[in-house]
């Protein structure tokens, strides 16, 4: 019955649904965009009501909110939090840093176009991007995840190869597991 | 044979109400959880398509058959303690295991799972695992000591040690428990407290102290299992303090409303407190909760 | 020939056959320790008729051998636990050294169990009791560790114990004039007063050291931990009953004469219940496996004993089926602690980690152990445990219950220790070489996990011997009105139906693991546990992440202010008062069987010498 | 009182280390001394054991490009005087060498660490891992002056194309997106 395509369209539909209003959010605070969440969480603009909230480890996450600049010390982390969470997972990069490195685009140690390395859904532009900006860069990413379009794993996974030569450009002693999906 | 499928069918019935109720009240519990900071909250069912986008993850990992079993270990006790608590007073619609629902049988039961999740969450090697089940563990110790004296106190004084004899007994007299055995009301209503760890009793989880704790490895189905579980025994919870302290109930709306009266207790609480660290909530139960419990007991004892 | 001489026989032919067969081949001891375990053990439970005695007289003194229903149960016990465990030895023993030595001391420890159980005189009683001491001190200090701190204390408690019951013997042979068992109960209740008194007094002293009671349970830890663990399942299991045995025997033939006799049990009963909650506080704290179960040993004996001391039908019933359940789980528990020890070299959690997937079985089976200890459904210890709550109910002991039942809630936190300590955590490389047990070692405990297993549903198996037995102490037949096959119930009339229990575990259990299996089966990965998400970090190789040292600091603090002082301190003090005197015993007590059988006679000498002075 | 504590300070270490140049420009409570990079250690342990200097609060690098030097400078603080201290020393930028002190405060191990892993000093007899900040760091000491950054970002990273022409994003998603720009924004275009 399930593989049969109709249904699975349904099925589609339902599970796109509750994705959309359910994202749990791992957020990477290595910048200073991290300041921006707790506003974007509490009283006044409280995220919760579209059913966006905090999560507390990798493996349940579905969403990983990459705030601010990363350091090539930095991005080996956020490799590994992004591979050890689940599918179907999706990354938001968060603040002009991730876009073209924003301030830092000359420094010697912080990457300048993050979806070179992770496969990057929804960018919020700003420095730093207000808690309205936030909230409609979550709009966004529920518009896409409802139309099935955010498939950022599956690209992932597809493009593992080309990845991870970025990857390994900027971490040469690679010692991670590897990615087997 | 048609006993068996009538019990079965039973069941699952009422799992599915306890299913529904559970994750209504998690729901309403965080509406209103967020109406008191002054946010506008997710709605009532927000815990369904959180289960449910749970239930839809595409992958799951696990270190090994521990942690692969963990939440249907769980799930053996939130349905095991379902199938003895009585729902409602006139049983036909939810036939299950009641009749021999015995206080001490289920006090062991709900441990089965727990301990079972907890070799789940120690396989996988995460210190902050281990570290929540210590915490848990120990804090269970704590608010067992004034459960257990509620529960004495209630068996020598009307000499049942069963749910269902409670139950005639309040039948009986049209006094509820919670005005004839006050002190073990109380006591029994503290232990609550900690039975559902939510603030300030909730240094199990902690999210931004140890990454959620005994779930901090577990996603997708395996998290669906546990949130199901949790929010099953949560129902049985306040279903058995319904059933030993207000008399039972008739209907399923009257259940909802008593329920829903005692879930506030918790709720409420958690709203006014900060966390404990485990050796204050240990104390804080063996403290005044604890003097409830034998004030019960004497209560118990002279009448 | 009676079967009993030719069981005699062959233990003690046996012994010394197993002693000295090492020097011709190793299998051939090992075949001939097990013909001289196992043998008797057969023949015990084929041709041994309950209830004919055999009487002899040797020097002047009438012995008398035989058996009733309830020492019947306890060589159940005995003879099954000690098959298992001479099974799992042979395994155990396998490329130790001076195996001969411990060989002759195990079987002799298991004739002088089997002796005990089919005394129906003192004499014998106390010269089996003796030899039982002496074999288990031999093994005790088999390894040459710490034979002054730990062998000494076990010796000078047992010898406490002996002198006490030497006491009573003489005292009763003073009265009556007999050494027949049957005699002393058929005299007692026409004695003095102060007899009636001192008599039980002394025989428990002399008993609650082997069932390692407060405040005499101090030499037990280390005791256990000590001896090799295929004794020490024995040791525990089996040995340590043999003052529950005694206890028993005291508290129904004699406690129950007096009037009196109610301070007696409500006394025992409240040592057995401090004895639980200290034990369990004791044990939660320990990193070394042994030590645990040994605290734990204390423990669960305080429960049985609790259970045997309250008296009621229930409560012996309870009592009794903890034992056959303690003697269960506890041996199993230490056979597991012996194959790791084997295996890994160390028995400290603090060492040790992730050895479940290098050691599936013997995980298994300490994880049907431990849920039985803990008492949670649907295991067999979960009836010993629901009885005894409703025997202290339905008999108005409410504050011990709840010091029982906080000593078995806390127990879920030394039970939770000892399956993660080993088995759970990081997975090293240190420990990769690690293999399961040998089957040898491996089926007897799985062969006890199995029998817990159906002692959870079907206790009756077990409650009727028990029954028996207790109808030949005089007991009421408490078959249906307490217990059938799969039910068990309390005097108020509620019950447990246990069938249906097992049935909906299994089914619920099922139909979980089912959906968890097949739900996404293909995209359902199995990682390393070094594979955690520990803020993005990847543990090296070498890193070692469990969390085992300090691992439940959190109740600790919490119950720091009760535990500063421990019963230890008291005796130490006491010993440092009485050097002198201590320094008397030591010499005395050089671990030279010959010194202490002089020593022995000496004292009977005396005490006959001045029986009318000192009485 | 300060001058005189000053020029007591300075006559003590005068007396002992002869070389050493003092600065006493300074109104409020700083001296400064530089010393050959041979006697740094012993001045330091002198200040500290000898003049009651026992607190480091800092110690930095300074790369003098132009002069072929590295300097490095140590400030100390004496809590019973309520002065500072400030050692400087110079190092041959080429071969940049000196010797292990983290014996005489344990924290000057951690300055030690950055200043070889971001100027490339070399101390000898300093025992820890070679990497300190850094991860996987294969240029050269990138603190240094004459170390490029933007050249060296140029060569290692991506760049996103468009920052070039300095235009404002505003205006390139409007006009991508074919919204209006609000009149507030408009005068900040450029």
């Amino acid at each position: 019955m399930i593989n049969d395509k109709n249904s699975q369209k349904i099925v589609d539909i339902i599970q796109n649904w509750a994705r959309k209003h359910s994202i749990w959010v791992l957020g990477y605070g290595t910048g200073c965009g991290a300041i921006e969440i707790p506003p974007t969480m509490t009283s006044r603009y409280d995220a919760e009501r579209l059913g966006v909230r905090g999560a507390a480890t990798p493996r349940q996450a579905d969403v990983l909110l990459i705030t601010g600049y990363l350091t090539t010390k930095t991005l080996k982390r956020v490799i590994r939090v992004y591979e050890q969470m689940q599918d179907p997972k999706y990354v938001i990069g968060f603040g002009s840093c991730t876009i073209n490195g924003g301030m830092y685009y000359d420094s010697y140690n912080t990457i300048k176009v993050l979806d070179k390395y992770l496969p990057v859904d929804v960018y919020i532009n700003g420095c730093m991007p207000r808690p309205e900006a936030v909230l409609s860069g979550f709009g966004q990413l529920q518009k896409r995840i409802a139309e099935g379009r955010a498939d950022g794993a599956k690209q992932y996974k597809e493009n593992l190869e080309w990845y991870r030569a970025n990857q390994k450009k900027i971490i040469p002693n690679w010692v991670m597991p590897e990615y087997n999906w | 044979m048609e006993e068996v499928l009538y019990n079965v069918l039973g069941a699952i019935a009422t799992f599915l109400v306890a299913f529904v109720v559970g994750m209504t009240y998690g729901g309403l519990n965080r509406k209103i959880t967020a109406r008191v900071q002054n946010r506008k909250g997710p709605p009532f069912y927000q815990n369904f398509i959180d289960t449910l986008k749970l239930a839809s993850k595409k992958s799951a990992i696990h270190h090994g058959v521990m942690q692969h079993f963990g939440p249907a270990f769980l799930m053996v006790t939130s349905v095991m303690s379902l199938l003895i608590v009585p729902v409602l007073t006139h049983n036909q619609w939810f036939p299950n295991l009641n009749f021999h629902g015995d206080l001490i049988f289920l006090l062991y039961i709900m441990v089965f799972g727990p301990l079972g999740m907890a070799l789940g969450a120690g396989q996988t090697g995460n210190p902050n695992s281990a570290i929540g089940i210590t915490r848990g563990l120990s804090q269970m110790v704590g608010y067992e000591i004034p459960w257990v004296l509620a529960l004495v106190a209630l068996m020598i004084q009307y000499h049942t040690t069963s749910i269902v004899g409670l139950m005639a007994v309040q039948a009986q007299s049209g006094t509820w428990l919670m005005f004839s055995s006050p002190f073990a009301f109380i006591a029994a209503v503290m232990a609550m407290l900690g039975m559902f760890s939510y603030s300030p009793f909730d240094v199990v989880i902690a999210p931004a102290e140890i990454a959620s704790g005994p779930a901090s490895e577990n996603g997708g189905k395996y998290l669906f299992t546990m949130m199901s579980s949790g929010s099953v025994f949560a129902f049985v919870k306040l279903t058995l303090y319904v059933d030993l302290f207000m008399g039972g109930a008739d209907n399923i709306v009257i259940l909802l409303v008593k329920t829903f009266a005692l879930y506030m207790i918790p709720v409420l609480y958690s709203l006014t407190t900060v966390r404990y660290r485990t050796e204050q909530s240990i104390r804080w139960f063996w403290g005044w909760p604890s003097f409830f419990g034998l004030l019960a007991i004497l209560q118990a004892v002279i009448f | 020939m009676n079967t009993i001489y030719i069981i005699f026989l062959i233990f003690l032919g046996g012994a010394v056959f197993t002693y000295f067969a090492g020097k011709i081949h190793k299998v051939l001891q090992d075949i001939l320790f097990l013909v001289s375990i196992l043998v008797p053990a057969y023949l015990f439970f084929a041709n041994v008729e309950i209830g004919q005695n055999v009487n002899l007289t040797l020097g002047g003194i009438s012995l008398s051998w035989g058996i009733n229903y309830f020492s019947w149960l306890f060589s159940l016990i005995v003879l099954g636990l000690g098959s298992l465990a001479a099974i799992y030895a042979v395994g155990f023993m396998k490329g130790e050294k001076r195996r001969g030595y411990f060989y002759f001391n195990f079987i002799l420890s298991i004739m002088a169990m089997t002796g005990i159980l089919l005394s129906r005189d003192l004499v014998s009683f106390f010269v089996f009791w003796e030899i039982m001491t002496w074999s288990s001190y031999l093994i005790t200090i088999y390894n040459g560790n710490k034979v002054q701190s730990i062998g000494i204390k076990y010796f000078v408690f047992s010898a406490i114990g002996a002198y006490a019951m030497l006491m009573a013997i003489v005292m009763v042979h003073h009265i009556t004039g007999s050494f027949l068992i049957g005699d002393m109960i058929h005299a007692y209740p026409a004695m003095a007063l102060s007899m009636q008194i001192w008599i039980p007094i002394m025989f428990l002293m002399a008993f609650g050291v082997k069932a390692a009671m407060m405040p005499l349970h101090v030499w037990a830890p280390g005791a256990y931990s000590n001896a090799p663990m295929a004794y020490t399942s024995v040791f525990s299991g089996a040995l340590s009953k043999m003052g529950i045995y005694g206890m028993t025997l005291v508290l129904v033939t004699m406690v129950n004469h007096i009037p009196q006799g109610v301070w007696f049990r409500e006394v025992l009963a409240w040592l057995g219940g401090i004895t639980a909650v200290i034990g369990t506080l004791w044990a939660i704290q320990q990193d070394d496996a042994k030590k645990l179960l040994a605290y734990s040993s204390v423990a669960q004996l305080g429960y049985i004993i609790t259970g045997i001391a309250i008296g009621t039908e229930l409560a012996m019933l309870a009592g009794l089926f903890l034992a056959v359940m303690h003697a269960l789980f506890k041996g199993t528990l230490f056979m597991v602690v012996g194959a790791i020890e084997k295996q890994t070299g160390t028995s400290n959690f603090t060492e040790v980690t992730g050895l479940i997937r290098k050691m599936p079985w013997t995980f298994l089976s300490a994880l049907l152990a431990i849920i039985a200890l803990a008492g949670i459904p649907p295991l067999g210890g979960f009836v010993g445990k629901w009885m005894l709550y409703e025997s202290l109910i339905t008999s108005n002991h409410y504050l011990l219950v709840i010091v029982i039942f906080f000593a078995s809630t806390a127990a879920f936190l030394y039970c939770y220790k000892f399956l993660f300590g080993f088995f759970m955590g990081q997975e090293e490389k240190e420990w990769a070489h690690v293999k399961e047990a040998p089957a040898v070692m491996v089926l007897p405990m799985l062969i006890m996990a199995l029998f817990m297993l159906v002692l959870g549903t079907f206790p009756g198996i077990i409650l009727n011997p028990i029954n028996h037995g207790l109808q030949a102490l005089g007991y009421a037949d408490s078959y249906k009105h307490l217990w059938d096959t799969s039910i068990i119930l309390n005097s108020w009339g509620n019950k447990v139906v246990l069938q249906p229990i097992l049935y909906s575990i299994a089914g619920i259990f099922l139909f979980f693991i089912a959906f968890l299996t097949w739900k996404g089966y293909k995209n359902t990965r199995f990682i390393s546990t070094k594979d955690i998400s520990s803020s993005g970090e990847v543990p090296k190789e070498d890193e070692n992440l469990t969390f085992s040292v300090g691992f439940m600091q959190p109740f600790y603090r919490a119950v720091e202010p009760a535990m500063r002082r421990q019963i230890d301190k008291y005796y130490n003090a006491f010993a440092d008062g009485l050097e002198a005197t201590f320094e008397f015993l030591r010499r005395i007590y050089t671990g030279n069987g010959q010194t202490y059988a002089i020593y022995v006679i000496v004292f009977v000498v005396v005490m006959l010498l001045f029986k009318d002075f000192l009485f | 009182m300060m001058k005189e504590l000053k020029e007591h300070i300075i006559r003590r270490v005068k007396a002992n280390f002869t070389e050493a140049e003092e600065n006493n420009d300074f109104t409020y409570d700083r001296l400064d001394f530089t010393v050959k990079k041979e006697v740094v250690p012993s001045l330091l342990l002198f200040l500290k054991e000898e003049m009651g200097f026992k607190h480091l609060s800092h110690a930095s690098c300074v790369d003098w490009l132009e002069e072929g030097e590295l300097e490095l400078v140590f400030i100390l603080w004496s809590p019973k005087d309520k002065i500072k201290v400030f050692v400087r020393t110079r190092l041959d930028r080429d071969n940049p060498v000196m010797d292990n002190m983290d014996n005489i405060w344990p924290q000057l191990h951690t300055y030690e660490r950055e200043f070889r892993e971001m100027f490339g000093v070399q101390f000898t007899g300093l025992e820890a891992p070679d990497e300190f900040i850094l991860e996987d760091w294969q240029g050269p000491p990138p603190f240094r002056r004459d170390f490029d950054t933007a050249a060296y970002a140029e060569k290692t990273f991506w760049h996103r194309p468009g920052r070039e022409d300095a235009q404002d994003v505003r205006e390139t998603i409007a006009n991508r997106d074919g919204e209006d720009i609000p009149d507030f924004a408009k005068k900040y275009s450029r």
